[in-house]
C-alpha cells in the first residue's frame, strides 16, 4: 500500500514538474510536438529510475557509512552525467531506431535538475531501496503525463489565435500553472 | 423497400418544387455561342478551326490532346468569329471558339448511325464516345471513354449510374430520368458492355419516386436493377453512392475502379447512347435555371456556348435585385460574377439569387457539427485550422486531399467559416507543393 | 587525518572510475558519423536547452549538418554562433550576383478593375483559386501573401493595392516568389534598370479593357531594341536587360501603358 | 599523453582536488551544522516543556522520540515527544510538551512540515492555534472545535481550535498528538520507559 | 568574435541575454524559490556565487581539458562550490537554508550555470568570463527579484517579511502556490517579450 | 462591362440557419430557471454576484478586444455573457463582489483571451475563475450561507457535502435529504442548489441538441457506478448515488461546463472517455479526496487531456484502412 502510494503521489500529487519545478526546461523545451513530448518523458523515466537505484547505492554504501553525506551533490552528479553518457553510447551502438526514440534525448536530461532532484529528494525522504525505485520510476511518469499533456495543448495552441507575445514558453507556462490548478483535485487523497 | 444510405451527411431544404413538373425544353439555339477549348477534367484541346471557317452542327472543332481531354463540337452550324480567349465558368480565361450562329442547324455529315449497338465491342463503344467528346455530366467532367477503359489489373463487376441528383434545387436528371428512361438505360447497358462489368445498378434518391417507378417498370428490359436511396446530401457523389449501395468503401486517395465500380451520370448514359446509336457529338445538354432571382424557372436542354444571359433572357430574365449567379447547384455550384460566360459540358444549372446576406463569421467554437455532418470522415475544423495557420504536411495527413468539397461540413457550421474554401486552398498548395517538388 | 582522506579518496577513486568507464566507452562502442556533428556541436552552448526545438545541442547539431535547420538556429547562441556553424559548414556568401524581388504588375486599385464582390478568404491564393478580385487574370491582387512570408520585413503593402519592396532589406530569399499565386513577383539582378511590369497574356483588347496599366503586345518595345526583347504570348519579355539601356535607346520608354520602363519609385507613375 | 589517458588523468585529478577540498570545508562547517540541528531541537523543547534545564533522550524511534526534561535542580519538569506523522500534503513533524504529572499537555510547536502556504502551513504560525495548545487535558483524546474561537476561555480542556479552511491539516496535528499520546502510555504501562526521576538517576 | 566591452558585456545579462526572461534558462529555482523576496534573493546570491566562481575556475583551467571529458569535469567542478554553498547556508545561515531545501543542491543543475562555461567560459578569458558571469547573476537574481515582489506582495501582502498591503487587502494565496508561481512567470515572460518587441520595432 | 457585378465566393452557397450566438442564447435561456431559482434562495447576495460577474466578465473582454484590435462582435455572441454567469452560480452567497470581480477577470483574461478568445480555449474559463478563487481565498471561497428560506439563524452554514465529508453525516444520520436537495432549499454555491431547475434547461438544450447528451450521460453514469459500488458494501458510511448526483455541483457542471463545446472533445469515443474520466475523479474526490467536492477539479482535469483525446480518437477517414488492433 505504501508503495502504491508512494507511486500515485509522485504521478499525480507531488508531480515533479508542477508540484516541485523540476525539470522545467525540458518540460518547455520539448513540448512542442507529442511524438517528441513521448520520448523525452520514455528517456526521463528510464534515467530517473536508473538514477533511483544508482544514486541510492552510492548514498547507502559509500557516502552514509563513511558519514560523507555532504558529498551527495557532487557524486550523485558525476553518476549521472556519466551514466547518461554510457547509457547514450550504449543504445546508440546497439539498437539505433531506439537510439532515434529515445537515446537523441539523453544528453538533454543530464543537465536536468529533475534527475538530480529526484536523487536527493530520496535521499531526503530516506527511502528504503524498493521505494526509491517505484519513487524514481512514478517520477518519471508524472513528468511524462506532463509532458505529454502538455505536448497535446501545444499542438493544438499553435492552430490558436495566441497573442504574439505569449506565444511559446509565456503561454506554456500559464497552462502549467492552470494544469497546477486542475492537478489540486488530487491532493488529499492519500493522507 | 428500404432506402440505402451512407453515415454522416445533411440534408439541406431540397427547393425543388418550382421546377420539378418542368418538362425539358429545348432552348433555341443563340445568335452567338463562345466554346471554350476547356470544358472538362484534364488537358484543354487544341482548337481545329481558324476564324472565317464554316462549320457544320456537331462538327469537331477542339481536338483531344492527350489522353485525358476530350474533344469539343460545334454547338450550332455558321462561321467561326474569333478563336480567342474568352471568360469561362471556372473563373479563368480560357481560348475558345466563337461561332456565329447561321440558324440552319446544318448537322455535321459524317455522324453514322447504327443499328445494332448492343453487338459492339468495347472498343468500339469507346471510340464512339471518345468520338462524340463524352464527358461526365454530373459534375467533374472526366472525359467518359477514359472511364469506360478500365486498367487491365482492375476488373470492372458492377456500373452504377448515379440519379440521385442530391443537390437542392437541380431537377434536370429527374427530367431526364422522366422523359428518356430508355436511352439512359440503353447507354448504361453500353457502359456495361465498354466495362465488362456483370451488373448495373441505378440509384435513385426516394424523394424522386415517380423516377424510381418508372425505371424500375423499364429496367427489366436491361440486365439492371433500380434502388431508393434516401434523400440526404451527398448521398450522389460517387464514393458514398458505392458505399450506400454495395457496402464497398473506395481506398483512400483511390478510384472506384480499386473497388469494381464504375459510376455514370444519368445524362452521361444518355449521352453515350446517342453517340453510339446515332454518331451525335455532345453539344447540348440538360440544365436547371432556377433560384429565386429566375422569373420563370425552367428545365433546358442547352446548346454548349450558350452565354448564360441568353439562358437566362429565355427564362423571363433575372430580377433586378439578384447578386449572386452560381453555375451549378447550390452546394458545389461556382459563382459567376457575371452573365458573360458559357454552358459549358459540366453546367448542370443556373441560379440566381437577391442578396443572401453576407454572413458574420465566428471562431469555430469545435461543436464538431462539420466532423458529424461530412461524409468522408474529415474533420474539417482541423484541416481548415491547419491550412490556416501553414501545417499542411499536418492537413494532409488529416486527410485534406480526402475532401470532395461537398459542402456539408460549412452547411452545418454555426460559426459561418469557409471551410471549403479554406479546405481547396489547402488542397491546392499542397498539390502545387508536390509539383514543386516533383520538378 | 582520516576525515580528510576518505572523501578525498572516494571522489578520485569516483573520477578514476567514470573517466576509465567512459574512455572504455568511447573506444568499444563509438559510433561512426559525420565529423562535422561533432564539430558543430563543439561550438554549440551546449545548455541543451531545446530552444532551437530539438531535443538538445547534438540533435541540433545533426539537424544544421543534415541541412534541416539554418546555421543561426540557436537561438541561445546568438551570432557569434551562428557564424562558427556556419564556417563549419563551409556556406559560402561570396560572389554571387546580388539579386532582389520586383513586382511585375501595375494594377493598382485605379488601373485595374474589380471583377465584383470577393466575399471569400482574404488571401491572395483563396482569392486566385475562385479567379481573383480582379478582372485581369494575371495580375496582383493586393492580399499580401507575399509579405507575409517576408521574414526580413523587406515587403510591405502599398496603399495602391501592390506590395512595394525596399530593395536594402530584401535577401532574395525567394520566398515570396514562390508565396505569389500569380507569379508577379521576378528575382532580377540588383543591377537590372528596366523591368515589365505586367503579366498579362491577354490579348491587347482584353488587356487593356481590364487594366490601363496593361502590357497590350503593341510590339513598339520590340522595334526599340529588337536584340533584347521579345513578345511571347501576348507580352514583352526582356531576354538580356544588359543589351537595354534607357538613357541610351529612350525609344522604349514610348510604351502606351508604360509596362515597360526603368525602375519606379511607385508603380503608377 | 594519449587522448585516453589525458581524460583519465584529468578527470581523477579533478575528483582529487575537489574531493580533497570538500572535506576540508566539511571539516571546517560540519560542527556548526550539527550544533544547528541540536539547537532547533533545543529550541523546541523549551518552547513546549517549562523549565526544562536538562534534555535526556530516553526512547527513540523513527517517527517517535521521547526527552525527558528535568529542571535545574533535578527534578521531573515534564516530558518533551517529538512525533511524525502524515498531513494533508506531506509528514508533519512536531513537538510538544507534558507536564510532569503526564495530565496536561504544556505547549506544542511545528518543527517540520510541507503544508500548503498560506493554509494548512499556519500550523506553524499561527497564535490562536499555538497559543492554544497550552494546558490541554493529555488524559483522554482531544477534539477539534470548529468553527475557531476568539480566546482560549472558550474552548474545553479537551478542545483545541481549527485553522478555518484547513480542517484537514489542524486534524491531522490532532490525529499526531493522540497517537503519541496513546503510544506513550503503552510504552509506559509495558515498562519500556519510566518516568520516575529517582529510579533514572540510580541507573 | 566581437569583443564587447566590459560594461557592455555586463550589460547584456540584465536584459538582452536575461537568463530568464529572454533564454528562458534556470527556470525551476526561479520558479521554485521566489514564494517570498528572502529566499529568492538567497537563492540569487547563492547561484551567483557558484556562477561567478566556477566561471573562474573554467576559464583558468580551459585548456587543459579535453573535449570528451570537459562536461564531466565542469560539473565536478560546479558541484564542488555548491557543494560549498550549501554547507555555508547550513552553517551559518540556517533557517534560510530550511527554506530553500532541496533547491540549493540543485543549483548544480541550473543550466544557467553549465550553460555559461559552455558557452563563455570555456572560450574566453578568465576577465571577461567574470564579467559575464557577473552580468548573468545579476539578470537572475533581477528576474528573481521581480517574480518573488510580485508573488510575495500578492500572495501575503507583505515585502521582505514587512506588512505592506494594509489590512483591507486579502493576500492571495494562490500567488505563493506552483500554479500563481507559473501563471505570473508566463505573464512576465508575455510583457518581456512584448517590451522586446515593441523597442525592437521602433528602432 | 457595363452590368451589373455578382459575388465571388467559395461554396456552398446554402448555410444552416443555426449560428453561435443562437447557441450561446439557448444556454442562457436555459440557465434562467437556475438563476431565476438562486435569486429566490440567495436574493441580494445572489443578484450583487450575478451583477459584478457579467459586469467584470463584459469588461474584460471588452478590454482585451479592445488592445487586441479585434471586432467587438464577439463581445454580443453571449460566450462571455454565458462564463459570467456560470462563474457567478459557482460561487458561495457570502462572496465579497470585489472577489468575484477577481474570478470573473481571472476567467476571461486568464481563461480565455490569452488563448486567443472564443474558440481557442484550453481550459473552461468560468471554471478557470473559479479555481484561481478556491485557491486564492479559500477561507471566503468555503463560508456559507443557509438559503432565505431554510429559518436557520446560523452565520455559516454547511453544504450538504461538506456535511458528508467533514460531519460525518452518513454515520450521524445527518445527511441532507434528497428532496431538499431536489428543489434547492439547502446551502451551496447560489447556481448548484436547486437541481429541478438546472434539469429543466438541460432538457431544453439536450431536445435542442445544443449540448452532446453523451458527456452528461458518461458522467452520471460513472459517479453513479463508482458512488454505487460504495454505497451497496457499506450504505451506513457512504452516501447513496442519487446523493451524489444531486448534491453539489455535479448537475451543472454535467450539463452546462463538461458540455462547453470549446472545451470538450469532438469525436464520440473520446467523448467517453472525457465523460467517464470526469464521472470518476469527481467520485473519487468525493470519497477519498481532500476536498468535500471535485466538480471543478475534475472538468479542468479532464480539460486537459482534451486535445490529446481529439488526436488520438479522430474519425476513420472513408476508406482508409480499419486500425487492425
Ligand atoms: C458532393 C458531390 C455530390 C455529387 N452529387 C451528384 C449527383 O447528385 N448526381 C450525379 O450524377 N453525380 C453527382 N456527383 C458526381 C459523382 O460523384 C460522380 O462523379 C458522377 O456520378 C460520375 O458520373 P459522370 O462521370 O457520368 O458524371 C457528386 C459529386 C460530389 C463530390
Ligand atoms: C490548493 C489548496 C491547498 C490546500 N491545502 C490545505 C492544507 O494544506 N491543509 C488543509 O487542511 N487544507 C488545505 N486545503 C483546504 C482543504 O482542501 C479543505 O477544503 C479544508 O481543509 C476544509 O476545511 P474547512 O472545512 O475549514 O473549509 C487546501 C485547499 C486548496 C484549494
Ligand atoms: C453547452 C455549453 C456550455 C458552456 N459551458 C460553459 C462553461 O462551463 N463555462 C464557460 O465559461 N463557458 C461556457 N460556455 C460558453 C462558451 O463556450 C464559453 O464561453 C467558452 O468555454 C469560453 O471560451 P469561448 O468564449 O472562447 O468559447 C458554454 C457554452 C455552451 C454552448
Ligand atoms: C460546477 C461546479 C463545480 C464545482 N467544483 C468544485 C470543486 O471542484 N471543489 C470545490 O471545493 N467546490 C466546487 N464547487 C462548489 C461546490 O459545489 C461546493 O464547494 C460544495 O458544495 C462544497 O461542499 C463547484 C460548484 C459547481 C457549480
Ligand atoms: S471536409 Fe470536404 S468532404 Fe467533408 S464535409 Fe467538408 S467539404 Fe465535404
Ligand atoms: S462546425 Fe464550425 S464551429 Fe463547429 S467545429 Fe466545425 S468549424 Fe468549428
Ligand atoms: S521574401 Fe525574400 S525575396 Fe521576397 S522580398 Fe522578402 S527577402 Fe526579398
Ligand atoms: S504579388 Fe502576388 S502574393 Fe503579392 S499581393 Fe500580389 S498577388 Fe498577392
Ligand atoms: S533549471 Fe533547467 S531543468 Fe530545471
Amino acid at each position: 500500500m505504501e508503495l502504491v502510494a508512494i507511486f500515485i503521489s509522485a504521478v499525480l500529487i507531488q508531480n515533479f514538474v508542477l508540484y516541485y519545478f523540476l525539470g522545467i526546461c525540458p518540460f518547455l523545451g520539448v513540448s512542442k510536438k507529442i511524438d517528441s513530448a513521448v520520448s523525452m518523458g520514455l528517456a526521463v523515466t528510464f534515467v530517473m529510475t536508473i538514477t533511483a537505484v544508482v544514486s541510492w547505492l552510492i548514498n547507502n554504501l559509500i557516502l552514509i557509512p563513511h558519514d560523507l553525506g555532504y558529498l551527495q551533490i557532487v557524486s550523485f552528479i558525476l553518476v549521472i552525467a556519466s551514466l547518461v553518457q554510457l547509457v547514450e553510447m550504449f543504445i546508440r551502438k546497439i539498437s539505433p531506431p531506439l537510439y532515434q526514440a529515445l537515446g537523441i534525448y539523453l544528453p538533454l536530461i543530464t543537465t536536468n535538475c529533475a534527475i538530480m532532484g529526484l536523487a536527493l529528494i530520496a535521499a531526503l525522504n530516506e527511502y528504503s531501496f524498493v521505494e526509491t525505485v517505484i519513487f524514481g520510476f512514478g517520477s518519471g511518469i508524472g513528468f511524462t503525463l506532463a509532458i505529454v499533456l502538455m505536448a497535446g495543448i501545444r499542438e493544438q495552441l499553435d492552430l490558436a489565435d495566441v497573442p504574439e507575445s505569449l506565444k511559446g514558453a509565456g503561454i506554456a507556462l500559464i497552462v502549467a500553472g492552470i494544469m497546477a490548478l486542475a492537478f489540486n483535485g488530487f491532493i488529499g487523497m492519500l493522507t | 423497400m428500404k432506402t440505402k444510405t451512407f453515415p454522416h451527411g445533411i440534408h439541406p431544404p431540397e427547393g425543388k418544387e418550382s421546377t420539378v413538373e418542368k418538362k425539358l425544353e429545348f432552348l433555341p439555339p443563340p445568335e452567338k455561342v463562345v466554346i471554350p477549348m476547356h470544358q472538362h477534367f484534364g488537358n484543354p484541346a487544341e482548337p481545329l478551326v481558324k476564324k472565317g471557317e464554316e462549320v457544320f452542327l456537331g462538327q469537331k472543332i477542339g481536338e483531344a490532346t492527350s489522353l485525358f481531354s476530350a474533344s469539343v463540337h460545334a454547338s450550332v452550324s455558321g462561321k467561326v468569329l474569333s478563336v480567342d480567349g474568352h471568360n469561362h465558368p471556372l473563373g479563368k480565361p480560357v481560348l475558345s471558339v466563337t461561332l456565329a450562329n447561321d440558324g440552319e442547324d446544318r448537322v455535321y455529315p459524317e455522324w453514322e448511325e447504327t443499328e445494332h449497338p448492343f453487338e459492339f465491342d468495347p472498343d468500339q463503344i469507346r471510340k464512339k464516345v471518345k468520338d462524340a467528346g463524352v464527358v461526365g455530366l454530373g459534375g467533374a467532367a472526366f472525359p467518359t471513354a477514359v472511364k469506360i477503359t478500365p486498367p487491365k489489373d482492375k476488373p470492372i463487376d458492377t456500373v452504377i449510374i448515379n440519379g440521385c441528383e442530391c443537390e437542392p434545387i437541380l431537377t434536370a436528371d429527374y427530367r431526364l430520368m422522366m422523359e428518356y428512361p430508355d436511352e439512359i438505360l440503353k447507354g448504361a447497358e453500353l457502359v456495361r458492355i465498354a466495362t465488362g462489368a456483370d451488373r448495373t445498378l441505378v440509384g435513385i434518391e426516394d424523394n424522386k419516386k415517380k423516377a424510381f417507378d418508372l425505371l424500375h417498370q423499364r429496367a427489366a428490359s436491361y440486365s439492371a436493377e433500380v434502388f431508393l436511396v434516401k434523400t440526404k446530401y451527398p448521398q450522389g457523389a460517387e464514393k458514398n453512392l458505392i458505399y450506400a449501395l454495395l457496402g464497398r468503401e473506395v481506398p483512400r486517395g483511390g478510384l472506384p475502379f480499386d473497388v469494381g465500380v464504375v459510376v455514370q451520370n444519368v445524362g452521361t448514359a444518355k449521352a453515350v447512347w446517342d453517340a453510339v446509336k446515332t454518331g451525335k457529338t455532345l453539344y447540348e445538354r440538360a440544365l436547371t435555371v432556377s433560384g429565386d432571382g429566375v422569373k420563370e424557372p425552367k428545365n433546358l436542354i442547352a446548346r454548349i456556348g450558350t452565354p448564360f444571359q441568353a439562358v437566362t433572357d429565355c427564362c423571363g430574365g433575372i430580377g433586378e435585385d439578384v447578386n449572386l449567379v452560381i453555375m451549378g447547384g447550390p452546394m458545389m455550384g461556382l459563382s459567376q460574377w457575371n452573365l458573360d460566360v458559357p454552358v459549358i459540358k459540366g453546367t448542370s444549372g443556373i441560379l440566381a439569387w437577391s442578396s443572401p446576406k453576407p454572413t458574420t463569421e465566428f471562431s469555430c467554437i469545435r461543436c464538431g457539427r462539420c466532423v458529424e455532418h461530412c461524409p468522408m470522415g474529415l474533420v474539417p475544423t482541423q484541416l481548415m485550422k491547419y491550412v490556416k495557420y501553414e501545417q499542411l504536411p499536418e492537413a494532409e495527413n488529416w486527410g485534406a486531399l480526402d475532401c470532395v468539397e461537398c459542402g456539408s461540413c460549412q452547411y452545418s457550421c454555426p460559426a459561418k467559416i469557409p471551410l471549403v474554401h479554406w479546405i481547396r486552398l489547402g488542397k491546392n498548395q499542397i498539390m502545387s507543393q508536390k509539383r514543386k517538388k516533383s520538378a | 587525518m582520516t576525515e580528510l582522506l576518505i572523501p578525498t579518496l572516494t571522489m578520485t577513486a569516483l573520477g578514476f572510475l567514470f573517466s576509465t568507464g567512459l574512455v572504455l566507452a568511447y573506444k568499444k562502442l563509438r559510433v561512426e558519423e559525420d565529423p562535422k556533428i561533432e564539430r558543430v556541436s563543439l561550438v554549440l552552448p551546449q545548455a541543451n536547452c531545446g530552444a532551437c526545438g530539438y531535443s538538445g545541442c547534438r540533435a541540433f547539431a545533426e539537424a544544421v549538418v543534415n541541412g534541416e535547420i539554418e546555421a543561426n538556429g540557436c537561438p541561445v547562441g546568438g551570432s557569434d554562433v551562428a557564424q562558427d556553424v556556419a564556417a563549419i559548414l563551409g556556406v559560402k556568401s561570396g560572389e554571387v550576383i546580388q539579386k532582389v524581388a520586383r513586382v511585375h504588375c501595375r494594377g493598382t486599385h485605379q488601373a485595374a478593375k474589380d471583377r465584383g464582390a470577393y466575399l471569400g478568404i482574404s488571401t491572395c491564393y483563396a482569392s486566385h483559386l475562385l479567379g481573383g478580385n480582379k478582372q485581369c487574370s494575371y495580375g496582383c491582387m493586393g492580399y499580401g501573401d507575399c509579405v507575409r512570408v517576408c521574414l526580413f520585413d523587406a515587403m510591405e503593402m502599398g496603399e495602391e493595392g501592390l506590395p512595394i519592396i525596399n530593395e536594402a532589406k530584401c535577401t532574395a530569399c525567394g520566398k515570396c516568389v514562390d508565396a505569389c499565386p500569380r507569379n508577379i513577383l521576378g528575382m532580377h539582378p540588383k543591377s537590372q534598370n528596366i523591368l515589365v511590369y505586367c503579366r498579362s497574356e491577354d490579348r491587347g483588347p482584353t488587356a487593356r479593357k481590364v487594366c490601363k496599366n496593361a502590357c497590350i503586345a503593341c510590339g513598339i518595345c520590340v522595334r526599340a531594341c529588337p536584340d533584347a526583347i521579345v513578345l511571347e504570348n501576348n507580352l514583352a519579355v526582356i531576354t538580356d536587360y544588359k543589351k537595354i539601356d534607357p538613357e541610351n535607346i529612350p525609344e522604349i520608354e514610348k510604351c502606351p501603358t508604360a509596362s515597360i520602363g526603368r525602375l519606379r519609385e511607385k508603380a503608377d507613375e | 599523453m594519449s587522448l585516453s589517458a589525458r581524460m583519465i588523468l584529468v578527470l581523477t585529478l579533478v575528483g582529487l582536488i575537489s574531493g580533497g577540498f570538500l572535506a576540508g570545508v566539511a571539516k571546517l562547517t560540519k560542527e556548526r551544522i550539527a550544533l544547528n540541528v541540536q539547537a532547533e531541537i533545543e529550541e523546541a523543547i523549551d518552547e513546549v516543556v517549562d523549565d526544562a534545564e536538562v534534555d535526556m533522550l530516553v526512547y527513540e524511534e523513527e517517527d517517535f522520540v521521547i526527552y525527558k526534561e528535568l529542571d535545574d535542580e533535578g527534578r521531573l519538569a515534564g516530558l518533551a515527544i517529538q512525533a511524525t506523522g502524515v498531513g494533508f500534503q506531506d509528514k508533519i513533524t512536531l513537538m510538544f510538551g507534558l507536564d510532569a504529572s503526564l495530565e496536561e499537555i504544556t505547549g506544542l510547536t511545528i518543527i517540520d512540515q510541507s503544508e500548503t502556504p498560506g493554509l494548512g502551513a499556519k500550523i506553524e504560525d499561527w497564535e490562536d492555534f499555538l497559543q492554544f495548545w497550552e494546558n490541554r487535558d493529555a488524559r483522554g483524546l482531544l477534539t477539534l472545535r470548529k468553527p475557531p474561537v476568539k480566546t482560549i476561555g472558550e474552548l474545553l480542556p479537551t478542545e483545541i481550535n481549527t485553522i478555518t479552511a484547513a480542517t484537514i491539516s489542524s486534524k491531522k496535528v490532532l490525529e499526531i498528538v493522540n497517537l503519541s499520546l496513546e503510544r506513550l502510555k503503552e510504552l509506559i504501562k509495558q515498562e519500556k520507559i519510566s518516568v520516575d526521576v529517582e529510579e533514572e538517576d540510580g541507573n | 568574435m566581437a569583443t564587447k566591452s566590459i560594461r557592455a558585456e555586463y550589460i547584456k545579462g540584465l536584459w538582452d541575454e536575461n537568463p530568464v526572461f529572454r533564454q528562458l534558462l534556470g527556470l525551476c529555482p526561479t520558479l521554485a524559490v521566489t514564494g517570498t523576496v528572502i529566499t529568492g534573493i538567497a537563492m540569487g546570491l547563492a547561484t551567483a556565487f557558484v556562477l561567478i566562481l566556477s566561471s573562474l575556475v573554467v576559464a583558468s583551467i580551459k585548456k587543459l581539458i579535453p573535449a570528451q571529458v570537459r562536461i564531466a569535469s565542469y560539473i565536478v567542478v560546479i558541484a564542488s562550490f555548491v557543494t560549498i554553498a550549501d554547507q555555508v547556508l547550513k552553517a551559518y545561515f540556517y533557517p534560510i537554508s530550511e527554506a530553500l531545501g532541496p533547491y540549493v543542491p540543485l543549483i548544480v543543475v541550473n543550466c544557467i550555470i553549465l550553460g555559461r562555461q559552455e558557452a563563455f567560459s570555456s572560450k574566453n578569458s578568465v576577465g571577461r568570463s567574470f564579467i559575464d558571469a557577473l552580468g548573468m547573476s545579476s539578470g537572475f537574481i533581477l528576474a528573481l527579484l521581480v517574480l518573488s515582489s510580485i508573488r510575495e506582495i500578492l500572495g501575503a501582502g507583505t515585502f521582505l517579511g514587512y506588512e505592506i498591503m494594509g489590512s483591507w487587502f486579502k493576500p492571495w494565496i494562490i500567488m505563493i502556490l506552483p500554479a500563481g508561481a507559473f501563471i505570473t512567470l508566463g505573464i512576465l515572460l508575455g510583457i518581456a517579450l512584448f517590451i522586446e518587441r515593441k523597442t525592437k520595432r521602433s528602432e | 462591362m457595363s452590368e451589373k457585378a455578382f459575388i465571388i465566393q467559395s461554396s456552398p452557397h446554402f448555410q444552416d440557419k443555426d449560428s453561435v450566438p443562437k447557441i450561446m442564447i439557448t444556454v442562457i435561456i436555459a440557465l434562467l430557471p437556475a438563476v431565476a431559482a438562486s435569486v429566490y434562495f440567495f436574493r441580494l447576495r445572489a443578484i450583487g454576484l450575478y451583477i459584478s460577474c457579467l459586469v467584470a466578465c463584459l469588461l474584460t473582454e471588452a478590454i482585451f478586444l479592445w488592445i487586441r484590435k479585434k471586432p467587438f462582435q464577439s463581445l454580443w455572441d453571449g460566450s462571455v455573457v454565458i462564463t459570467g454567469l456560470l462563474l457567478a452560480m459557482t460561487l458561495p452567497p457570502t462572496l465579497s463582489l470585489e472577489l468575484a470581480i477577481i474570478g470573473s477577470v481571472v476567467a476571461v483574461a486568464i481563461g480565455k483571451q490569452v488563448f486567443g478568445g472564443l474558440g481557442h480555449n484550453i481550459f473552461n474559463p468560468a471554471l478557470v475563475g473559479r479555481a484561481f478563487l478556491q485557491t486564492a481565498f479559500p477561507v471566503a471561497m468555503t463560508t456559507w450561507l443557509p438559503p432565505v428560506t431554510l429559518a436557520v439563524d446560523a452565520v455559516t452554514y454547511a453544504t450538504p457535502l461538506g456535511n458528508l465529508k467533514f460531519q460525518e453525516a452518513v454515520v450521524q444520520g445527518t445527511l441532507t435529504p434528497i428532496r431538499q436537495l431536489f428543489w434547492g432549499n439547502t446551502g451551496g454555491c447560489i447556481g448548484e442548489t436547486s437541481a429541478i431547475a438546472l434539469l429543466l434547461g438541460a432538457l431544453l438544450l439536450i431536445t435542442k441538441k445544443t449540448i452532446d447528451w453523451r458527456i452528461p450521460a458518461g458522467i452520471l453514469l460513472a459517479l453513479t457506478a463508482f458512488t454505487g459500488v460504495f454505497w451497496i458494501a457499506g450504505p451506513d458510511k457512504y452516501a447513496s448515488p442519487a446523493f451524489h448526483i444531486l448534491a453539489g455541483g455535479l448537475l451543472i457542471g454535467a450539463f452546462y461546463m463538461a458540455t462547453d463545446m470549446v472545451t470538450s472533445p469532438i469525436y464520440s469515443k473520446a467523448i467517453w472517455i472525457y465523460a467517464l474520466g470526469i464521472g470518476i475523479m469527481v467520485g473519487l474526490v468525493r470519497l477519498f479526496g481532500g476536498f468535500p467536492e471535485g466538480v471543478m477539479y475534475s472538468i479542468l482535469f479532464m480539460n486537459t487531456f482534451v486535445p490529446l483525446l481529439n488526436r488520438t480518437f479522430k474519425p476513420r477517414i472513408l476508406g482508409e484502412r480499419r486500425r487492425t488492433s
